[in-house]
């Protein structure tokens, strides 16, 4: 198995090489080279994934050494373990689902049939009609497979870092499909921008862990994770390292204060939102996190610092998707939210739980996603829900996976939402690192999942019940074509039962699946405290506060995440009160009509807007980032460039004046300047060099 | 040669170098620029020559050679540009040419 | 010491066949210009020309591994001969592949015969810097070199920009020659000799034990930083830069802004590390902080460019800062470089990580302005707006542009990824991390401007059909370094360890 | 006082004097003639320093070659076509100055501070003078040197002078000449007075009365691949430097 672990990249991107290079030629038949590729990387993820449960042995492939100067080699090796093995199968379940929505998706788009049946919206643009861009979508979707695929698979960071980029382009490439759309590329390049700010974070994270460690691999005797266990760096180091790395996650999995990127991201195709911004590339942020857990659980302050910007994020974010009108927004912010949850559950401890949601999350997210789009679709390109309803009839098969979907997300018990939320809430009230502050975002997460069942429900039932509020003398929605509903009810099932692989809560079979990975680095850290303490005492300095530490973390150990079933009935319970609550309240202000939404948001007015705008974060970060670094370039270029030092010679006004006269202005009138300031280095720096550094004042 | 000593000549050098590039740094015309410039390499020379003397070594007034001839050819291509830029500024060759120009 | 050589001895020729291949290869040209009366005879120029670069380049691989002077100690054949010289022709290689249709067919036709010449002088002149072993030889080599690209710059002399740019660049840099003059003047003066390994040996007894420099020890040092800081256009000695880079033809700006700075920066490593190795304390300082203000104002005034010309000369001066970065680094530690160490002289990573980011920017920058040329040829201008849509009407050449840029950006896996890293890693092994830092952090400011150029290309409507015109030259040449960009990366730690056992002998 | 010490100082004022005027002389050609007189002071100190054959070159390079060429230009061009600088600018010419003055010190400073003279030991001034006398004086032993430790430099020299001449070939080359021979219809003569050959009626070209290459007919010299017309039909109606 371990030999061919390369295919399972490599045949996207093989499939990526031959739709970009030569995906002219057959342009609408993109999707045959593409989705047999991945199909294909499907199987053999699979395929490991069951060798791995048979054999409880990670995966491990060497291909090449990339940079092997000195004692400092990186090596790009695939690596497959657990975590790994259940990241492939979501990427490629996922992705290989979304392909073939695609197939239904985009070649309507394009359709000029559609055209002439006459939809102002994308009537506008008549000449992309026929943009012969379809295999294009198909060169990047394999590609940007290919990207997640080595980034889970990665052994060490710097690989995932390249991966890591790579997958943001991709994203890049894919919010930025429709370029023509100003939206669209505004909403590319603030993705991109705002995904470097976090990638910096990343990058200089993985630069101190290289300083830290000597080493960037993740495995193996002086790997990162095992110098980590052994205590070989300082708690304040591993707190900085764990910090940087989370400001990547941060930025990836889009959590507060990164996350304004996320929700402008859905003006890319909606597989795209299904596949990228939903079901995988965000939570390549909390995959890596779950990686780097022996890093992050040796530090508390990281560990607080996730929990808390994850609880917030959760919260936020649910808060605003209660007042968004467009389908795919209030998705998206569901989506931020789910993924605070992940980010809490990881700050908390419940590295599991947080695998696990992310795992059902990719599926039903996924699923609401492309019902989404499917919903676009039939409606020829209307996206507003306040133009939408009563679809249930004329969109069945869309109707109900889009229910199941929801009400997994909603937390609706036996559904996959459930298990996993549940689980998170557990985890983080029975937190061992934070007791209180466990408890309190537990109550957070509650309140969240309560807000999450009433924006899921409002969207339920504002697009598929009540009666039609477009103009039905216009618009004929029309269920999809199957190659979109079969996806769709593809999806649906894991979405209602993949929950029972975690049956019984902290001991399913997916628990246990994923314990090695979780636990090896536990004991190594164990074993490495204990010897460490051993030293100590041995040397009779200090040992008392070690001997706590280790005492501490046994303890930590023991108690672990096994919780009495008791606590785990009363959550589940309270968990499902909650969730039914808010269907009950949006039931009550959508369909029975006893709670006038537009009376509440007009007696609240100012949270309304509050929430409406998003909280502001879009145009406080104009303010404060945008502006001023708009300014400063413009200043320094004026001032420094033409001001000062062309300026202090021709006098700033009559400087603004002369550039008519460009070519006596910039032939002359530089020339002079630009010596002058050749001089004034020179002589700057001799004078300094001189007073400082020779013999003259000693 | 008595009191004359080689810091001297390097003053001179230093005076007739810095007021090249005062020159450089004052002028208008390129010409004169140019000329001061090559007053400029003419100081450098002079303490070549001078350090050469000192050291009793020939290989300071062998550079100033290199200088010199340096400094020839640099004429000749910085008055071929000036040329081609006088004759440029002057006459407007060509109709097309200002339209490129403006694009 | 003999105070007149009066040893008449033959120069041990076989160690300057590549360059004396390059000068058979000017003359040739020369001659052929006059003497081939065919309409078609640019042809034949730039065959021979590609042919001439190769051939030198094929010359180049008995000289590996030598560590020997010749022409009493004015020419060195040692490892950094032969790496610099592989940059230099590579550079000249790809120059002549993204110039001929230009030079044939945009701007009015320039004569192609001096063209070819001018370019092999030009190239011969950074051949012989990179292996002089004398102040005068470096000064003549580097003069030679400038000389020639100060022609090349006014080689559209119908358009009055180039004849500004070149007049421009010309002026400031004889005044930059004449401090160097001077510099050079005064290093000869303190050391006694022009030589610079007898240089270095001076300076070692001087300088011994001495945590504070004599004034006019400091003053020739300074003096040469400012005199060889014009040549790779650091900041404050940057000024020439935008102007000159603006106003020359867009291949001539390609190979302007990699072969004279290619040159500078041997002559740098050839003065500083070979002749003034002992005195490194003072210089690294001086380094740092000149690569610091060069980075930053590079980038920051790249910010604000609307033109593409301008927009990569202000980059390029921020990568003058970033090449910097990796001299700073100079420790002149024993076999500690990125090689393995196994003990062939004195290694460093510093040397070693500037010599590889010039060999990596060789390929981006020449290919970022040889796309700019292929936009050109395609009837539209230099400004931002030129490239709109540019993804729409012609996806390859986006493509190729978005590598470029990107690749300069230095996001992995991309060559300028693996260059900026091993500068990063050497300023960090100097502990020099702030200015690592400052790398990080100025080339996450530089994605600003690089990405906005992939946006216009992307995401914006194509303003006006692209004319048509047959480059395919310039297309083999964009092609070769698209894959040079892509696949270099992956040779990484091979040249580097190359570049670093090639300098051992260095000091 | 001694004689040497009396003429360095006369020398010295009038050199820098001289400098200074070329720097203040509001003309160019009086400027130019101020560089004359300081380099002609320049090459009596370099024969001071024992430079005889330098100072020889100084004034046969500088003043001979390089200050006559700047001469020629500035006749050549029209001042007026010169690129000016805008009226005066007092900020720079303070700021030039002091910056002059900074430098002044900065140097003199260092001048003064060369506590250890030459690095390496200074030969021995006898035995210089002797070796200098043996081979023939300071012109030969300087061809010596050059022959022997600066050989390769010498042959590069030689290239820098050769791209010298083409470049300044390449940039002041009047070019278009092709177009100015179409302007004129047909070959320069030089018999022919100037100016009438414009006045001459237009025709056939087969009929024109100047003797010269068939119509249409083009000469290609070997330098340039640029196409020269000689002579033209006059339906054709070409865009010069593109075919």
């Amino acid at each position: 198995m371990a030999d061919w672990l390369f295919l399972i990249p490599v045949l996207p991107l093989l499939a990526f090489g031959i739709n970009f290079f030569f995906g002219r030629s057959f342009r609408y038949q993109a999707h045959w080279v593409a989705v047999p590729a991945v199909l294909a990387s499907w199987a053999l993820s699979v395929a490991a994934f069951l060798d791995i449960r048979e054999n409880d042995e990670p995966l491990s492939q060497h291909l090449f050494t990339w940079i092997p100067s000195g004692d400092f080699r990186v090596d790009v090796n695939l690596y497959v373990d657990q975590l790994t093995a259940v990241m492939l199968l979501v990427v490629t379940t996922v992705g290989l689902l979304v392909h073939i929505f695609s197939i239904g998706y985009m070649t309507k788009v394009f359709d000029p049939n559609e055209a002439a049946h006459g939809h102002a919206d994308h009537g506008a643009h008549g000449a992309e009609e026929k943009d012969p861009r379809y295999f294009l979508f198909f060169a990047y979707l394999p590609l940007f497979v290919f990207s997640m695929l080595m980034l889970v698979m990665a052994d060490n960071y710097l690989l995932m870092f390249v991966f890591w980029e790579a997958v943001g382009l991709c994203s890049y490439l894919l919010i930025g499909f429709y370029y023509w759309r100003r939206s669209a590329a505004n909403a590319a390049k603030k993705a991109f921008i705002v995904n470097r700010v976090g990638d910096l974070g990343f990058g200089l994270g993985v630069m101190w862990t290289f300083v830290a460690f000597g080493t960037l691999a993740f495995y193996g005797e002086d790997g990162v994770f095992a110098q980590a266990a052994r205590g070989v760096a300082s708690e304040g180091t591993l707190t900085g390292i764990a910090l940087l790395l989370f400001t990547g996650a941060v930025g990836k999995s889009a959590q507060f204060p990164l996350h304004v990127w996320l929700p402008d991201a859905m003006e890319g195709p909606t597989p795209v939102s299904a596949l990228i911004h939903a079901a995988t590339m965000v939570t390549a942020g909390i995959y890596m996190v779950a990686r780097s857990h022996v890093i992050f659980s040796q530090s508390t302050t990281a560990m607080w610092v996730v929990s808390a910007i994850g609880a917030f994020t959760a919260f936020m974010a649910a808060t605003i998707a209660i007042t968004q009108f467009d389908i795919k927004r209030v998705i998206a912010y569901s989506t931020l939210s789910q993924l605070g949850y992940m980010a809490f559950a990881l700050g908390t401890g419940a590295w599991i739980a947080a695998i696990f949601h992310l795992m059902t999350h990719a599926f039903f997210k996924g699923l609401l996603f492309l019902g989404a789009g499917s919903v676009i679709h039939g409606m020829h390109h209307e996206q507003d829900i306040r133009n939408m309803g009563g679809l249930r009839k004329q969109m069945p098969v869309t109707f109900w996976t889009f229910l199941i979907a929801s009400a997994a997300n909603a937390g609706i018990i036996p559904l996959a939402g459930f298990w996993s939320k549940d689980e998170i809430i557990v985890g983080s009230w029975i937190s061992e690192p934070f007791p209180n502050w466990g408890k309190f975002i537990a109550i957070v997460g509650l309140v969240s999942a309560f807000l999450t069942s009433l924006y899921m429900f409002r969207l339920v039932f504002l697009v598929f019940f009540t009666r039609p509020r477009y103009d039905a003398s216009h618009l004929h929605p029309h269920e999809s074509p199957a190659v979109m509903t079969i996806p769709l009810i593809l999806l649906a099932i894991p979405s209602a039962v993949i929950g029972f692989v975690g049956f019984p809560p902290e001991d399913g079979p997916f628990h246990h699946f994923l314990e090695p990975v979780f636990s090896e680095q536990a004991e190594a850290s164990q074993e490495a405290d204990e010897t460490a303490s051993l030293y100590v005492v041995a040397g009779a300095q200090e040992d008392g506060l070690h001997q706590e530490e280790a005492t501490e973390a046994e303890e930590h150990e023991e108690g672990g995440h096994h919780v009495s079933t008791r606590t785990t009935v009363t959550f589940g319970i309270i968990s499902t009160a909650v969730a039914l609550l808010g269907l009950f309240v949006a039931y009550l202000t959508y369909i029975a009509g006893r709670i006038d939404p537009v009376a509440v948001a007009n007696r609240y007015q100012g949270l309304y807007q509050f929430l409406y705008n998003k909280w502001g974060w879009d145009e406080l970060y104009n303010k404060i980032f945008v502006a001023p670094a708009r300014w400063l370039a413009m200043v320094l270029w004026r001032v420094v460039d033409v001001g000062i030092i062309d300026g202090a010679v021709n006098g700033v006004a009559a400087g603004i004046g002369v550039i008519s006269q460009r070519l006596r202005h910039v032939q002359t009138g530089l020339v002079a300047n630009y010596a002058l300031a050749i001089a004034l280095g020179m002589v700057v720096m001799v004078g300094v060099y001189l007073a400082a550094f020779s013999d003259l004042f000693r | 040669m008595g009191e004359i000593g080689v810091n001297h000549f390097l003053f001179l050098s230093a005076a007739l170098f810095i007021i090249g590039m005062m020159g450089v740094l004052i002028r208008r015309n390129i010409l004169i620029i140019f000329m001061c410039v090559e007053l400029m390499v003419t100081a450098a020379n002079m303490s070549l020559i001078a350090f050469g003397w000192e050291l009793n070594s020939l290989q300071g007034q062998s550079f100033a050679l290199f200088t010199i001839a340096v400094a020839a050819a640099e004429a000749a291509v910085g008055l071929a540009i000036i040329i081609a830029l006088s004759r440029r500024v002057r006459t407007p060759v060509d109709v097309d040419e200002m339209r490129t120009l403006r694009d | 010491m003999d105070l007149i050589n009066l040893n008449l001895t033959g120069p041990d020729w076989s160690l300057v066949v590549p360059q004396l291949i390059v000068f058979g290869l000017a003359l040739v040209l020369l001659f052929l210009d006059a003497f081939l009366p065919n309409e078609r005879h640019y042809t034949w120029l730039t065959a021979i020309s590609l042919l001439g670069y190769a051939a030198a380049m094929v010359a180049l691989y008995w000289q590996h591994g030598e560590d020997r002077a010749t022409f009493n100690g004015a020419f060195r054949a040692d490892g950094l001969t032969v790496f610099l010289s592989v940059i230099i022709l590579s550079a000249a290689i790809l120059s002549v592949m993204v110039s001929a249709s230009y030079v044939e067919r945009l701007e009015g036709r320039m004569p192609i015969g001096e063209f070819y010449v001018l370019l092999a002088f030009s190239i011969l002149g950074a051949l012989l810097t990179a292996a002089a072993g004398d102040l005068v030889m470096l000064f003549v080599g580097i003069e030679l070199s400038s000389l020639a690209t100060y022609v090349l710059t006014a080689f559209a002399k119908r358009r009055v920009t180039s004849v500004e740019g070149a007049l421009k660049y010309f002026l400031l840099g004889i005044f930059a020659s004449a401090i160097l003059i001077y510099a050079m003047a005064w290093t000869y003066g303190l050391t006694g000799s022009t030589n610079l390994d007898e240089i270095r040996s001076a300076i070692q007894d001087t300088v011994a034990g001495q945590d504070r420099q004599e004034a006019s020890l400091l003053l020739a040092l300074l003096l040469l930083t400012v005199g060889l800081g014009f040549k790779i256009a650091a900041v404050p000695f940057h000024m020439w830069t935008p102007d000159a880079y603006d106003g020359a033809p867009t291949p001539v700006t390609g190979f302007m802004s990699v072969v004279p700075k290619a040159a500078g920066f041997a002559a740098i490593v050839r003065i500083m590390v070979q002749g003034l190795g002992p005195m490194r304390n003072d210089w690294t300082d001086l380094l740092a902080v000149l690569a610091l203000i060069t980075m930053a104002f590079g980038n920051i005034v790249a910010i604000s460019q609307r033109n593409i010309k301008r927009m990569l000369a202000y980059s390029s001066i921020a990568h003058t800062g970033y090449m910097l970065v990796g001299l700073a680094a100079y420790q002149a530690r024993e076999g500690t470089g990125f090689g393995s160490g196994n003990g062939a002289g004195s290694a460093d990573l510093g040397v070693s990580s500037v010599l590889y980011y010039i060999l990596a920017y060789t390929f981006m920058n020449i290919g970022a302005f040889a796309v700019v040329a292929w936009i050109q040829h395609r009837g539209r201008g230099m400004t931002l707006d030129d490239f709109a849509g540019l993804a729409s009407s012609n996806p390859a050449a986006a493509v190729a542009m978005t590598i470029f840029m990107v690749s300069l950006m230095g996001v992995p896996p991309l060559l300028g990824f693996y260059a900026k890293y091993y500068v990063i890693v050497a300023a960090i092994d100097a502990d020099l991390l702030w200015l690592a830092l400052a790398v990080v952090i100025l080339s996450a400011v530089s994605a600003y401007y690089y990405l906005r150029v992939v946006a216009v290309m992307y995401f914006n409507p194509p303003e006006r059909q692209l004319g048509a015109s047959s480059t395919w030259l310039l297309n083999a040449g964009i092609a070769v370094m698209v894959i040079a960009n892509l696949a270099l990366g992956l040779f990484s730690s091979r040249l580097v360890d190359l570049a670093d056992r090639w300098t051992g002998a260095l000091t | 006082m001694p004689w040497d010490v009396i003429i360095f100082y006369m020398i010295g004022a009038v050199c820098v004097l001289s400098a200074a005027g070329v720097v203040v002389a509001n003309n160019p050609v009086h400027s130019a003639i101020f560089l004359v007189l300081c380099f002609f002071n320049v090459a009596a100190i370099f024969v001071m320093l024992g430079a005889e054959f330098l100072a020889v070159a100084q004034i046969i390079v500088y003043t001979g070659a390089i200050l006559v060429l700047v001469l020629f230009v500035l006749m050549l061009v029209d001042p007026d076509d010169l690129p000016e600088f805008h009226a005066a600018r007092p900020v720079q010419r303070y700021v030039g100055l002091l910056l002059g003055l900074i430098l002044l010190l900065e140097v003199g400073v260092a001048i003064l501070d060369r506590s250890v003279v030459g690095r390496r030991a200074v030969a021995d001034q006898q035995e210089f003078t002797q070796i200098v006398d043996l081979v023939g004086g300071n012109t030969q032993a300087l061809g010596r040197t050059l022959y022997t430790q600066y050989l390769l430099p010498f042959e590069v020299i030689s290239l820098v002078l050769t791209v010298g001449v083409i470049g300044a070939i390449v940039l002041a080359l009047p070019e278009r000449l092709g177009e100015r021979l179409y302007r004129r219809r047909g070959t320069i003569s030089l018999g022919h007075p100037r100016g009438t050959d414009l006045a001459l009626p237009a025709g056939p070209v087969g009929e024109s009365p100047i003797a010269g290459p068939t119509p249409g007919a083009e000469v290609v010299p070997g330098g340039y691949g640029r196409r020269l017309i000689m002579a033209r039909d006059p339906n054709e109606q070409p865009v010069i430097g593109r075919r």
